[in-house]
């Protein structure tokens, strides 16, 4: 059975506690870069709360956007890559394979989302913070583009275990790091290709949306729109 | 390659490579016997406890088999051991729900951090000169013994102090029988931003001394006065996990939620209506809405049970406190007053809910009676009953939620450091630290550093050098938390009562012992009264003897014996009460009323906050808010918490002060500039940022950073608002008042000049910048 | 106007010693430091995992995908007799069946046995000795992959799937300690992969 | 008046055999500029890419702005030279070589600069194609990989180019030179004798030439063009890019051109073979095509403007309104307020004029290749990822190494081959200009067929 794995943001219910970025960080062996690394615009977070003001005080509007890889459809990231470093895996992912990527960057520079992070020295844990690194995933080394890949370690093990259990995969057999933490429900991941699941139900709403969808990228992930409150008194 | 070249190659390669293996030390390193039979690559899950706040998440301990460096029996070594990858939500828990917040994450970093003290040492220069000798655990205990058999030969028992912060479960139930059977007076449990106000309202409106429990995925309408409930008030995870539903959880049913505060959290930035209101002012405008509800008989007045009846001229409708005479005192206009009072009471259920600034002003206590008695007011539930309940304690000893009456927060420190700048007889000679750092988190009036260097000789159980552990004479390191026996008591977040405990999901990196084993250890050396009262050998035999008992409630585990109710909870790491009954027993209801104390109280009028510092000189008021990510500070040392930006303003490893954009123009202070916040008590440093959510007659600081003694990630970063607050005690519960000091702000210098590392280096959406730009 | 020449090539030395001297590479391992305390030390101090290979010499044959063919191991330990005594892999080799590594047998494990068996074999007493010493054995791995590959593997899926152990370790019935009779490089793989029809999707083992 | 063969001769074989001190400081320099590049290359090689300037979402800085500079500059030579040979014109002869040279050498230093750049050189192997027991090649959707192919192409084109007329000359130097300079003289000449055969072959092979290397060299700078125009970021989606790079490269090129034949005149002392009306030539040409460049750039900004896309406008007015609006301004200055007025009145057209006009075009052709690059990867669709790019040293030092090679380059060759195609100003000697009686062959090439002037005349 093939897969489209898809992600919703609810914009509704994001509250920007950014828990889904921690969570990333430890799930995906994401280097902190430290302070002057960090100010030279090189922080790696390969989700993040975007936020944005509108108006002014007394009545200052704020959203908040978590932004990741898109996983586009049509990516791209993709085609520009000289060695297929960066391409479209058989399930539909935007992938990137780090021993491939010889770092020319013009993938991330060709990336509207700015989702795509540069290891610009060898990342470094001072000891034994590294004893904190998954096995399950690659910990990059200096020159390489790096970028949410959709926790596909954990794709990767479900299947596994699913075909050890000689069984279909089923929508919440797995989840990305990201969705998992968020307590508001406002992430969820699943699989397009299965009617039943959560994100094709949320998919098909109303306040479906895809960020700079106007680009034609076929992204994988939909935002719903926040709601607005209706005046149960004024009727 | 050819095959021969290949030879050649892989022959001379190889033995280069050895050879330059040899210099590395890990080559050189014994490897230990594992302990544990882990099968290489596949996962384990274990459970156990967050203890990052003090909401008591339950944990999932991703374990996975790898090679580590430890002490065992004195000796480093590399071992094959169980190591924890990763921290995820337990979902049997019924506060967290199998969710877990940023804060969570970094849980594993402080397993990891590579400042833990890794084994006990003795102070040898002067008190933090940071000269430490190591020293065995067997000299270590005995050198502390013997300091307390002195205070008992000397009848001096209760000069022993012990300072902490309010803790939960069987550590805080040990610490308080350790000193009793000791003869020391009870401990102090200090926290700048503990809860005691909140607590004693509840307890007077209605009966529960504990922080309240909102079943936010029901409500219709949330009118919040202050309360950071989706980032760092009371129980965030559980709050957040309601606060999705009541969004989008019920198709046609979005409630509105409404935010008053004087400063944009990251909860008020979700709101669909923010109303500034003066600081310390929001029990009036609680009032005002209250006000128009009774007088347009929008609610039964009975309905606010006896929450009502503690305020003045409830009865009467708050003839006081009309909209136009709130509008005056809060600075909110009458109408909208006059609108959310109707609309709160049409929508639904509505509730209404109090926390962070508003109950840190003097008049603190008044503000959460104003508000419960709103809440009571609105919160007639829908169908299934009030939105607000109460966790039910499940009465383990008196181990529960940390009782009202102890000396909590600031009153306990300062009769702690006045007793010993006195150098009254009962003047503390041994003082025991654990988990509290004083030095950094106390307003400077407390005097506690120069109180600190008075007492003779200090045991810190901490795992970090700190502020305060660094004046210690002795450190006993405990273990990380994911090394110890955890267990906590839920006090707030589920209508269940909860019980989190947890065997240690890893073994211990370095040779560090559980500060509860020290005391029992401690206990049996000292012998006698003490000795009996504390049996126990390792804390695990005091959690079983203590937990078994909660078999017989039957709940979420249910056994055939007592072992098997142990091995369960140890699985499962969560006890949680059977729902139905619980809610009962925790929901708010009149049972309040039988609270005698609350009986004998006299009805509290309406009261205006009092400041440190006239309005001349400082013209701002100064709010000093818990980080999302560091609290108090205690966590400024995970370097993940460190590089997360904050999601308003995209900082990082840095604080900043927010200015309204207006107050900044008037100022001539542009976004980065550096500003001195000047009060009474002192003076910080730091980048401005300008930003619309905030009122032009307040400055708001960020806690947790400004550490100068916390580890290579803390130290020498930021500002501590902290320490030019003004040691004003709410006036009834005598906690710290720490939104009631008032500043001047001086810009100093150009952006150059202050350090502020932003994310989004971008136009950050801030209007004014794009202008300055 | 030889002494021009030497001239000028002494002022470019100059040049490229300054260049060198003047600014060392920022610091990412410690973020409290100052930005002029950096020094290119870090990248090479033991207080630090950093993913720079710890020599040049380990780069320069982690490129070449070179490995030693029959590193010398701790104890002369013989697959051959093991295996003639009617022992399966995964009898020692623990989880490989269930997992992505396969364990090797620490000192613990060879005692279960070798507490009665053969115990006068010199070899044995250094087992022996270990275990007394509480110790365990630093059995050199023979086959890994450099972590600059990124790749994963997982055995179990290949056992399900049939593959014979011997089919990318060699024949072990022949060998004493290990030999990496198969230079497990991407090429073997991905053969194997396209003669059994199986994907070669580079995520199905890079991530 | 011409000058006579012998003096020709002896002119322009001059350098080759004298070595001035200024020479020898002037190498020197040079050499220091590129022993500084290669030695920060080293540091950043040990480093790590991060001690250059680049961040995110500033992924690209000096160093493809320089790579898109010397490309650039590679077109003057070739294409002039190929241009003014295809349509014969005569007074191209003393300027062909050192346009040539030129061409080579910026295609080198061009094609390094991206090895340079990426994050792990010692990899840049995998953008040849070569079969391999993985099964895997290059990704030929990607205009990195047209680029290599398409440099590569055009640098060995432009080396045959610049070989095949430099023969005869080799064989000159041969026969004035003596010992080990002869030796290899005699190689490099490939045994020339100057029969009619070899005069034919070497005609129609340059003829062959002149008509290959014009395409390759269009294509080669669309292409580099592509690298932008084929991605969305904004400012850099567009079609215009393609014949606007290929103007401004020839652009630059010419200009560069100028400098270098102002420079060879002063300090090679060819007053009598790079006279003014060559100036006065090319300076039209460079007219010409600052007038272009300003039609291409109006074009590019109005048609952005008027379209008044969000996203493009954020790029529009940061530079030329916000942060980068300086060196905008400069670029215009440089490109178009200073040259125009200094080309177009014949009585600025002079050698010293176009010189200047050549080193303000020099300057904005490469401030525009910055303001094409950053300031649209500093403001891509996303404002909350914005960025600033500040250069570090090492990219300065690299740059520097950049100009340094060529000048290093330059300097060598002049030392090596005649700087002028000494047959070809030979061949100018004819009477009639250089259009001979003989045969129609002859007429074609505008070529005396009874072969050179025997060489031991010369001596």
């Amino acid at each position: 059975m093939s897969h489209k794995w898809a992600m919703v943001v609810d914009l509704d219910r994001c509250t920007g506690c950014e828990a889904c970025v921690v969570a990333c960080h430890a799930e995906n062996n994401i280097p902190t870069v430290g302070e002057d690394q960090a100010a030279r615009g090189r922080a790696m977070h390969w989700i993040r709360v975007e936020r944005s003001w509108e108006g002014d005080f007394p009545n200052p509007q704020i959203r908040f956007q978590p932004v990741l890889c898109q996983q586009c459809d049509d990516a791209p990231c993709e085609p520009v890559c000289p060695t297929y470093a960066s391409y479209h895996t058989s399930e539909g992912l935007n992938g990137q394979v780090y021993n491939r990527c010889i770092g020319t960057r013009f993938c991330a520079n060709a990336c509207p989302y700015n989702v795509r992070f540069f290891n610009f020295y060898n990342p470094t844990w001072d000891l034994p913070l590294n004893l904190q690194l998954n096995p399950d995933v690659s910990v990059r080394s200096v020159g390489i583009m790096e970028k949410c890949t959709f926790c596909v370690q954990r794709i990767k093990s479900a299947e596994i275990q699913a075909e050890a259990e000689h069984r279909e995969m089923k929508d919440g057999d797995f989840t990305t790091a990201c969705a998992q933490s968020c307590a508001s429900k406002a992430l969820v991941f699943g699989d397009l290709d299965d009617p039943d699941s959560e994100v094709s139900r949320l998919q098909s709403s109303n306040r479906a949306t895809k960020l700079l969808g106007e680009l034609g990228t076929k992204p994988n992930v939909s935002y719903l729109e926040r709601g607005t409150w209706q005046d149960a008194t004024s009727g | 390659m050819e095959r021969r070249n290949f030879i050649k190659i892989s022959a001379l390669t190889g033995m280069l490579a050895t050879l330059d293996a040899c210099g590395r030390p890990d080559q050189e390193l014994i490897r230990f016997v594992p302990e544990e039979d882990l099968i290489p690559g596949i996962a384990t899950w274990k459970p156990s406890v967050c203890t990052l706040c003090s909401a008591g998440c339950g944990l999932l301990v991703r374990v996975m088999e790898g090679d580590a460096e430890v002490v065992r029996h004195g000796q480093r070594g590399l071992m094959q051991m169980g190591l924890a990858k990763k921290l995820e939500g337990n979902p049997r828990s019924p506060i967290n729900q199998g969710k877990l917040c940023a804060r969570g994450h970094a849980g594993l970093q402080v397993l990891y951090n590579p400042d833990r003290i890794t084994h006990p040492i003795r102070r040898t220069g002067a008190r933090g000169s940071g000269e430490y000798q190591a020293i065995g655990w067997d000299d270590a205990l005995k050198e502390l013994s013997t300091h307390l058999t002195a205070l008992q030969s000397a009848k001096a028992t209760n000069s022993l102090s012990f300072l902490t912060r309010p803790l939960s479960g069987q550590r805080r139930e040990l610490i308080e029988r350790f000193l009793k059977v000791f003869g020391a007076p009870p401990a102090v449990w200090y926290e700048p931003f503990d809860e005691a106000v909140l607590r004693q309202a509840n307890f007077l409106s209605f009966g529960h001394g504990a922080l309240p429990t909102f079943d936010l995925g029901r409500a219709d309408y949330v009118l919040s006065f202050g309360a950071d409930f989706l980032g760092t008030w009371n129980s965030p995870v559980a709050q957040s996990v309601g606060y999705g539903e009541m969004r989008q959880g019920r198709s046609g049913r979005r409630a509105k939620f409404v935010q008053v505060e004087a400063r944009m959290s990251q909860t008020g930035a979700n709101c669909d209506e923010w109303i500034a209101c003066r600081p310390g002012t929001e029990g009036l405008l609680a009032l005002g809405i209250a006000h128009v509800i009774l007088s347009n008989k929008l609610a039964p007045q009975g309905a606010a049970f006896r929450a009502g009846s503690l305020i003045a001229g409830w009865s009467a409708g708050l003839p006081e406190s009309t909209p136009e005479a709130v509008e005056n005192q809060t600075g909110v206009n009458a109408a909208v007053i006059t609108r959310i009072a109707h609309e709160i009471t049409k929508s639904g259920s509505g509730t209404a809910i109090i926390g962070g600034a508003p109950l840190a002003h003097t008049n603190g206590l008044f503000n959460a009676l104003a508000v419960n008695a709103l809440e009571a007011l609105v919160d007639r539930g829908r169908d299934q009953g009030p939105i607000l309940g109460f966790t039910p304690d499940p009465a383990i000893g008196d181990a529960g939620q940390p009782a009202v009456s102890a000396p909590t927060g600031l009153a306990g420190l300062n009769s702690l450091a006045q007793s010993a700048l006195g150098g009254q007889p009962n003047a503390p000679q041994v003082l025991f630290l654990y988990e509290a750092n004083p030095i950094f988190s106390a307003p400077p009036g407390t005097k506690i550093r120069e109180a600190l260097a008075r007492i003779p000789y200090i045991v810190s159980f901490g795992n970090f050098i700190d502020e305060t552990s660094a004046q210690a004479d002795l450190i006993l390191p405990d273990h990380a938390p994911l090394e110890s026996w955890l267990d906590s008591i839920g006090e707030s977040g589920s209508l269940q009562s909860v019980v989190n405990l947890a065997p240690p999901a890893v073994a211990p990196l370095h040779d560090t012992r559980a500060m509860p084993d020290v005391l029992l250890g401690l206990a049996s050396q000292l012998g006698g009264d003490v000795a009996k009262a504390l049996p126990w050998t390792t804390f695990d035999a005091l959690l079983r003897a203590a937990y078994v008992p909660l078999r017989a409630r039957g709940g979420s585990i249910d056994p055939k014996t007592d072992d098997d109710f142990w091995t369960a909870l140890q699985a499962q790491g969560i006890w949680s009460s059977t729902p139905g009954t619980a809610s009962a027993a925790g929901s708010r209801s009149a049972a309040g009323a039988s609270s005698p104390a609350a009986a004998r109280r006299a009805p509290t009028a309406p009261a205006a906050p009092e400041f440190a510092g006239n309005a001349d000189d400082f013209p701002f008021h100064f709010l000093p808010y818990v980080s999302q990510s560091f609290g108090d500070g205690s966590l400024a040392n995970l370097p993940w918490l460190q590089e997360l930006p904050d999601v308003l303003t995209t900082a990082m490893w840095s604080s900043w002060v927010e200015i309204n954009p207006s107050t900044g123009a008037r100022l001539g202070i542009q976004p980065g500039d550096l500003v001195e916040i000047g009060s009474q008590q002192g003076r910080v440093r730091a980048a401005a940022v300008l930003s619309p959510g905030i009122a032009p007659d307040v400055v708001a600081m960020p806690v947790g950073q400004g550490h100068d003694n916390f580890g290579r990630f803390a130290s020498g970063r930021g500002a501590n608002p902290l320490s030019i607050l003004a040691t004003l005690a709410e006036r009834e519960t005598g906690s710290l008042a720490w939104a009631a000091t008032r500043v001047k702000i001086v810009r100093i210098g150009a952006p150059e000049q202050a350090t502020l590392t932003l994310f989004s280096e971008g136009r950050s959406g801030f209007p004014h910048e794009e202008e300055s730009r | 106007m030889g002494w021009r020449k030497w001239f000028l090539v002494g002022l470019a030395l100059g040049l490229c010693v300054w260049a060198l001297v003047k600014v060392a590479p920022p610091s990412r391992a410690n973020p409290s430091v100052q930005a002029d305390s950096r020094g290119p030390s870090q990248y090479l101090s033991s207080g630090v995992f950093t993913t720079a290979h710890s020599s040049a010499t380990s780069a320069v044959t982690d490129f070449l995908d070179v490995h030693p063919e029959h590193p010398a191991q701790p104890i002369a330990y013989t697959h051959k007799v093991h295996l003639a005594n009617g022992l399966k892999c995964e009898d020692c080799h623990v989880g490989v069946d269930q997992g992505p590594d396969a364990r090797i047998p620490g000192v613990a494990f060879c005692m279960t046995c070798h507490q009665a068996i053969d115990t006068d074999n010199p070899e044995i007493r250094k087992i022996a000795a270990y275990a007394a010493r509480g110790e365990e054995i630093p059995w050199v791995r023979v086959y890994n992959y450099s972590p600059s590959a990124h790749v994963k593997f997982n055995h179990a899926p290949h056992i399900r799937a049939g593959v014979q152990c011997a089919s990318c370790h060699g024949d072990m019935t022949t060998q004493t300690t290990a030999e990496r009779k198969v230079n497990l490089n991407m090429g073997y793989c991905v053969q194997c992969h396209r003669e059994k029809q199986v994907s070669v999707d580079c995520e199905l083992c890079h991530n | 008046m011409q000058p006579a063969a012998e003096r020709i001769e002896k002119d322009l074989l001059w350098p080759i055999f004298h070595t001035s001190v200024k020479y020898w400081i002037a190498v020197g320099v040079a050499g220091c500029l590129v022993l500084a590049g290669v030695a920060a290359f080293g540091y950043q090689l040990y480093a790590g890419i991060g001690v250059w300037g680049i961040n995110e979402p500033v992924l690209w800085g000096f160093d493809i702005t320089n790579f898109v500079f010397w490309i650039g500059i590679s077109h003057a030579g070739t294409l002039i030279s190929a241009i003014l040979r295809l349509c014969n014109a005569t007074w191209r002869r003393p300027v062909t070589r050192c346009a040539e040279a030129i061409t080579v050498f910026a295609i080198l230093i061009g094609g390094i600069i991206p090895l340079c750049h990426i994050g792990r050189p010692w990899l840049a192997f995998w953008m040849i194609p070569y079969p391999n027991q993985r099964f895997i090649w290059p990704n030929f959707r990607s205009p990195l990989a047209w680029d290599f192919f398409a440099i590569t192409t055009y640098l060995t084109g432009s080396a045959v180019f610049l070989y095949l007329p430099t023969i005869p000359d080799f064989a000159s130097v041969r026969d004035a030179a003596t010992g080990i300079r002869k030796r290899i003289y005699r190689v490099l000449a490939l045994g020339w004798q100057g029969t009619p055969r070899q005069w034919q072959r070497l005609e129609i092979a340059m003829h062959i030439m002149a008509i290959a290397i014009v395409p390759v060299a269009v294509s080669v700078h669309t292409i580099v063009s592509w690298d932008f125009s084929m991605t969305l970021v904004p400012m850099w989606h567009s079609s215009i890019f393609g014949p606007y790079f290929v103007v401004g490269a020839i652009f630059s090129g010419i200009a560069a051109l100028m400098l270098a034949m102002a420079l060879l005149r002063k300090f090679l002392h060819l007053e009598e073979y790079l006279k003014p009306v060559h100036f006065d030539n090319l300076g039209k040409l460079l007219l010409t095509m600052s007038l272009l460049w300003f039609y291409f750039t109006f074009a590019e900004r109005l048609t952005t403007w008027y379209g008044n896309t969000p996203s493009e406008m954020n790029v529009f007015w940061s530079s030329i309104r916000q942060q980068f609006a300086p060196l905008f301004w400069i670029m215009v200055f440089c490109n178009f307020l200073i040259p125009v007025p200094i080309l177009a009145v014949k009585r600025f057209r002079t050698i010293t004029g176009t010189a200047i006009a050549s080193c303000t075009i020099v300057v904005g052709m490469w401030l525009e290749r910055f303001l094409i690059i950053v300031p649209a990867l500093d403001h891509k669709f996303l404002p909350y990822s914005w960025g600033h790019y500040r250069p570090t040293w090492v990219e300065d030092t690299l740059m520097a190494a950049s100009f340094g090679a060529m000048a290093l380059l330059y300097l060598l060759f002049t030392k090596f081959v005649p700087m002028i195609s000494i047959w070809e100003m030979k061949v100018g000697l004819q009477p009639h200009g250089g259009i001979p009686v003989s045969t129609p062959e002859g007429e074609r090439h505008g070529l005396v067929l009874e072969g050179p002037l025997p060489l031991d005349e010369m001596r």
